[in-house]
């Protein structure tokens, strides 16, 4: 019965476990139960990966009704290592939340804290798994109201105006998705999206799927922050709570391009999407923007959050360069950088969360002499800017180093450039915070911090370790994205 | 037959309108939405029987309590500002 | 028989609607708000019953009609309770007039 | 002449959509915009019934006698949708009154001036 | 003669909608909003949507109103005038407004018969339903047995709001007031909300259970519920309808509902089916979706009374004097 009904369990547990969640009353049962419930999907996901790594696309069909007219549950390659990537930072990420929820967040909030986090869980799995329209539709607004409600709980009144400027631009580019779903089906009549890839072709020259086509792209890239639709991005990631940062960072824009991915490969088709639209080319011209306006706009940021959260907006940018490249190794190497960057950002979040945890703060200015307070974190923090520029040993240069092939392979040779530049401003930016911890002296008034307890260093370590694994033997993680990049794709010319 | 009733109360629902648009005061809006409410329950119940199928009456009862629940809500918000008011408290 | 019922709420009908308008050009012609007050009530009470009578009469023994006498019911307590909190509040507000609502 | 009046219903719907899109965009004030929300998604909403309307048709609950029934599937999306729209609007709303406890306006350039004095 | 109807509506909302981005009183522009609402709501009644009809009723004309009422009287009522030349929202506007409308040309002409909405997936809806499901409003078979999973993700979506809201707004329980402000003033509303109160919530039962049959179901009934409350609440006082329905019950009933709803998923995966087949639950197939439909519109229902009453009490419980 489990191993039958896996793809809907992987979304059913967390939930079941969020009203359950909302009933205890003592905060660490709370925790104990969402801590729980991540382990649980983590597991789940594992035996999914496995399942579709071994036996290829699953196919769930909600209530046995049969696909155009039920629900249907899809999960191939490339869902099952999105489905991994969620499950891994969420269940990393909740150790690590306790003490930092318990600073940050007032006693009362703490158990809505924790429900409200395994709704986003519970939305961000649901948009993978999906193979229906409408109900993507769905869980991108449960996953999305519980990230606005996660954002405002930060401790700063600014993170209650960051999650008003989130939901306004969140809502606006879920009623454009509504507007497609709307369209897409008012010319095909389903909503499956098998089904609606099938029906496409027949219609692919009116103009109404043009525009859906257009308005899907658009609302999509609000969700996922691309530049120059972004602007949402940099103060909720700054005033949110750590924990919340972390895992949004890692998880929801990602969810975002892998909608984006969906729509732009398995909906529309290869050829609608990039050949009769030219999406590739604005995407394209969109993401050298984003990488270099981003990474330029970060190396003058003193506080470090808000540095992240720029740089997250380059990254999402390197993504997007990947996809628009329109090439099985542009695609592949698009979701590896996506793999990867979930991995260094959560861990560099984690890390700065720890710090915010001892120091209250997250300015530059404050962060003198700090390594020598708190090596650990530091030293977390260091190998994770180096694997954010993108150092050899690191996974974020192995992802870079596809990015570049392909690149050079579809013979934009300037693009192996930009990469380079913008990898020399993250050098910059991460060296702005090294420089302050390392070699400054702290000030005379400062007083001292301890190091972070281990729950909190143990998850980041635990990332960085990953990435560093991943930087010396990327086999089994570029075959899965190759495979990914594989079913999305398609018969490509 | 139907037909011009709802046609009629049409109209009245824009007469109503152009009060809500002019005011001048608040409760002249109030007064105009109120009116706005009963009149839609009349067409929706016009309606009904204009398309042959009235047993939907349910949804024009569900539209009375509403726009009643609604009015009244309206005017405790009204009266509460504006005793605050003059209770100097400034809002 | 049945032309005679027919009769009847056509009748039933369109005197509703016309007390309907004429409450309706009331509410928009009358100088202050005290007055628009009595427009607003031939609306309630003369021109919705009018109207829910015309249609029981079409409506024959059926539950349709349980529904409109339902409705009936609910209005004419409403409609004045409704009427009445808002003279009320304008009272209230008319003497401290401190609802401002210049932007007309 | 066919062409205006077939499309007529979806026109008007998008002029509506943009006035409250207008409305989220253009204006300072926050309750406003969580208006022009709200405005914007009730248009989407009658899009998509519209676009469920079958000439002839009548509502989709199956009785003897009645054989074209409006399509309701975009019903059943729309009663999604409309629950949706009120859970933005309920949450919108909170965090509005939580910003108008922590920064005394309700208006976006005044809490711009406010969060730069931070 | 419909399409007369049809045009007229739209043009009242039309004009509406133009008032409502002109006015600065934001008391005015909620009046106008839920007037807005409710012509749209009459709108889909002469689209045949009843059932939409009556949800954009309760819950776009009342909560959604109430709601912006309460924030209004939390906040401020004047709307400042905006400083900037709206010139970059109304390039971005009429762009997208071009846009749509160039979409639009290759559109099926309205109420097209032939259009493909209505040929391909729902045409087998209206034809399966009374066999497959048994109940004659096809809105529901739909809502709650093909497409139910996406009724579990709204109800979970509400459940999500309801969250949200406590999280931000918190809650104090206040004492029973017998003396609320201007109580000699509000006799009149209390003699009708008495009388009502119970009406509404027997006509909530109804419309919870009479959704088989008609426009109705859990989502409207649990609207409708909240709403007797909500008048209780406005004629008696916050403290005194706090004291009908407590906030401990109003949590435990909001996670109920949810957890109704997916036990009805898990239970048929127990007995050897998929997620949410209801056909499982009973021996003839029939009788099991009636039974597992039932179920779930109730889960609905408690949750959406629920959360509608929590987002309720949580903005008026901000409001340091008075109840509204």
């Amino acid at each position: 019965m489990l191993l039958s009904n896996l793809p809907a369990l992987q979304v059913i547990i967390p939930l079941v476990s969020a009203p359950l969640c909302m009933l205890l009353r003592n905060p660490r049962h709370a925790w104990a139960c969402a801590l729980f419930t991540s382990w649980l999907v983590l597991g789940m996901a594992v035996m999914l990966a496995q399942r579709v790594y071994t036996a290829g696309t699953l196919s769930y069909a909600i209530g046995a009704w049969a696909t155009p007219w039920g629900i249907e549950y899809r999960v191939d390659m490339a869902g099952a290592l999105m489905v991994l990537v969620i499950a891994i930072i969420g269940a990393l990420v909740m150790p690590y939340a306790w003490h930092s929820i318990q600073e940050e967040l007032h006693k009362k909030q703490t158990g809505l804290f924790y429900t409200c986090y395994l709704l986003c869980l519970t939305g961000l799995l649901g948009i993978v798994v999906t193979g229906d329209a409408f109900n993507l539709f769905v869980f991108l607004e449960i996953s999305s109201l519980s990230s606005y409600v996660l954002i405002s709980l930060g401790s700063k009144r600014r993170a209650l105006t960051a999650a008003y400027q989130y939901l306004v631009m969140g809502t606006i580019g879920a009623t454009f998705i509504l507007i497609s779903i709307g369209l897409l089906y008012m010319i095909t009549g389903t909503l499956n999206m098998a089904d609606l890839a099938q029906r496409l072709p027949d219609v692919a020259d009116t103009r109404t799927i043009r525009v859906a086509f257009a308005f899907m792209t658009v609302g999509v890239s609000i969700k996922l922050a691309l530049f120059p639709l972004h602007i949402w991005l940099p103060n909720a990631y700054t005033f949110a709570p750590s924990v919340v940062t972390a895992f949004m960072a890692a998880t929801a824009t990602k969810v975002g391009v892998y909608v984006l991915l969906r729509f732009f490969f398995t909906v529309f088709g290869f050829h609608f999407s990039f050949v009769a639209m030219h999406v590739g080319e604005i995407l394209m011209l969109l993401a050298v923007a984003a990488i270099l306006v981003a990474s330029l706009v970060a190396v003058f940021q003193d506080n470090v959050k808000r540095m992240l959260a720029y740089s997250s907006v380059a990254q999402i940018g390197y993504i997007i360069l990947g996809i628009s490249l329109a090439s099985a190794a542009g695609v592949s190497a698009g979701m590896l950088h996506l793999f990867n960057h979930a991995l260094i950002k959560c861990a560099l979040f984690l890390a700065i969360g720890s710090i915010y945890l001892r120091l209250g703060s997250v300015e530059i200015h404050n962060m003198h002499g700090l390594a020598r307070q708190m090596p650990w974190t530091m030293a977390a923090f260091v190998a994770g800017g180096l694997s954010l520029i993108g150092i050899p040993l690191t996974a974020g240069f192995i992802s870079k180093w596809y990015l570049v092939s392909a690149a050079l392979t579809a013979g934009y040779w300037p693009l192996a450039v930009l990469v380079l530049v913008s990898s020399l401003l993250a050098l910059i930016y991460i060296w702005r915070v090294v420089e302050a911890a390392y070699f400054h002296v702290p000030a005379a008034d400062m007083h001292r911090v301890r190091e972070a307890p281990a729950s909190m260093l143990i998850p980041a370590w635990l990332l960085i370790g990953a990435n560093i694994y991943i930087g010396i033997d990327a086999g089994l993680i570029i075959n899965i994205a190759q495979q990914g990049a594989a079913v999305l794709v398609g018969q490509m010319p | 037959m139907f037909i011009i009733v709802s046609i009629v109360i049409l109209v009245a629902i824009a007469l109503g309108l152009v009060r809500a648009f002019r005011g001048p005061t608040l409760f002249d809006r109030v007064l105009a939405a109120n009116m706005i409410g009963t009149l839609t329950v009349l067409m929706v119940a016009v309606l009904g029987f204009m398309t042959g199928r009235p047993e939907f009456l349910d949804i024009a009862l569900v539209y009375v309590l509403i726009s009643f629940v609604s009015t009244i809500a309206v005017l405790r918000v009204v009266t509460l500002r504006t005793g605050a008011a003059a209770a100097g408290k400034k809002e | 028989m049945n032309l005679v019922l027919d009769i009847l709420s056509w009748v039933c009908l369109l005197g509703g609607a016309i007390f309907l308008l004429i409450g309706a050009i009331g509410v928009l012609r009358f100088p202050d708000f005290y007055t628009r007050l009595h427009a607003v009530s031939i609306c309630d009470t003369l021109g919705a019953g009018l109207v829910l009578l015309g249609l029981m009469v079409q409506g024959g023994l059926s539950l349709v009609t349980v529904k409109l006498l339902l409705m009936f019911y609910f209005m004419i307590f409403t409609g004045p309770t409704a009427v009445h909190a808002l003279a009320e509040a304008a009272l209230q507000g008319k003497l401290k007039p401190l609802v401002n609502d210049r932007e007309s | 002449m066919s062409e205006l009046l077939g499309h007529y219903n979806y026109w008007i719907v998008i002029v509506l959509m943009m006035t409250g899109f207008y409305t989220v965009i253009a204006r300072p004030n926050l309750i406003k915009k969580i208006i022009g929300l709200f405005i914007f998604q009730t248009s989407v909403f009658i899009l998509f019934i519209s676009m469920a309307k079958i000439e002839g048709g009548t509502a989709p609950i199956i009785e003897a006698g009645i054989s074209v029934y409006s399509n309701p599937l975009p019903h059943v999306l729309i009663l999604t949708a409309i629950v949706v729209s009120l859970a933005t609007t309920a949450l919108g709303l909170a965090l509005v009154v939580r910003i108008r406890q922590a920064y005394g306006t309700i208006d976006e350039d005044d809490i711009q001036v406010q969060d730069e004095e931070d | 003669m419909e399409y007369l109807i049809d045009i007229v509506l739209l043009g009242l909302l039309m004009i509406t909608g133009f008032a409502i981005v002109r006015m600065r009183s934001l008391l005015a522009v909620a009046m106008l909003t839920s007037i807005y609402s409710l012509l749209s709501a009459s709108l889909f009644v002469v689209l045949d949507a009843v059932d939409v009809a009556l949800t954009e009723a309760a819950i776009g004309a009342g909560i959604s109103t109430i709601l912006l009422l309460a924030a209004v009287a939390l906040t401020t009522d004047e709307e400042q005038a905006p400083r900037h030349t709206p010139l970059l929202p109304l390039i971005v506007v009429i762009t997208t407004g071009a846009a749509l409308i160039y979409g639009t040309v290759d559109m099926p002409h309205y109420g097209d018969p032939a259009s493909p909405v209505h040929r391909h997936v729902a045409a087998t809806y209206l034809h399966d339903t009374p066999g497959e499901i048994g109940v004659p409003n096809v809105v529901t078979s739909v809502l709650a047995s093909y497409r139910g999973y996406d009724t579990l993700g709204e109800v979970t979506v509400i459940f999500t709001a309801g969250a949200g809201v406590l999280a931000l707004l918190g809650y104090r329980t206040r004492r029973r007031n017998s003396r609320g402000p201007g109580n000699r003033k509000l006799v009149v509303l209390r003699v009708i909300a008495k009388l009502f109160f119970p009406l509404i919530l027997l006509f909530a039962l109804y419309i919870q259970f009479h959704g088989d049959y008609g426009p109705g179901g859990g989502f409207q009934a649990g609207v409708i519920f909240a709403t007797g409350f909500i008048l209780y609440a406005l004629a008696f006082g916050l403290g005194n309808a706090q004291r009908v329905i407590p906030h401990r019950m109003l949590h435990i009933m909001m996670a109920v509902g949810v957890l109704i709803y997916a036990s009805v998923g898990i239970e048929s995966m127990l007995l050897g089916g998929k997620f949410l087949e209801y056909r499982v639950l009973a021996e003839d197939p029939v009788t099991g979706q009636h039974l597992g439909i039932m179920l779930i519109e109730l889960g609905v229902g408690i949750t959406v009374a629920a959360v509608m009453l929590i987002i309720y009490y949580g903005f008026v419980s901000q409001q340091r004097s008075g109840d509204m």
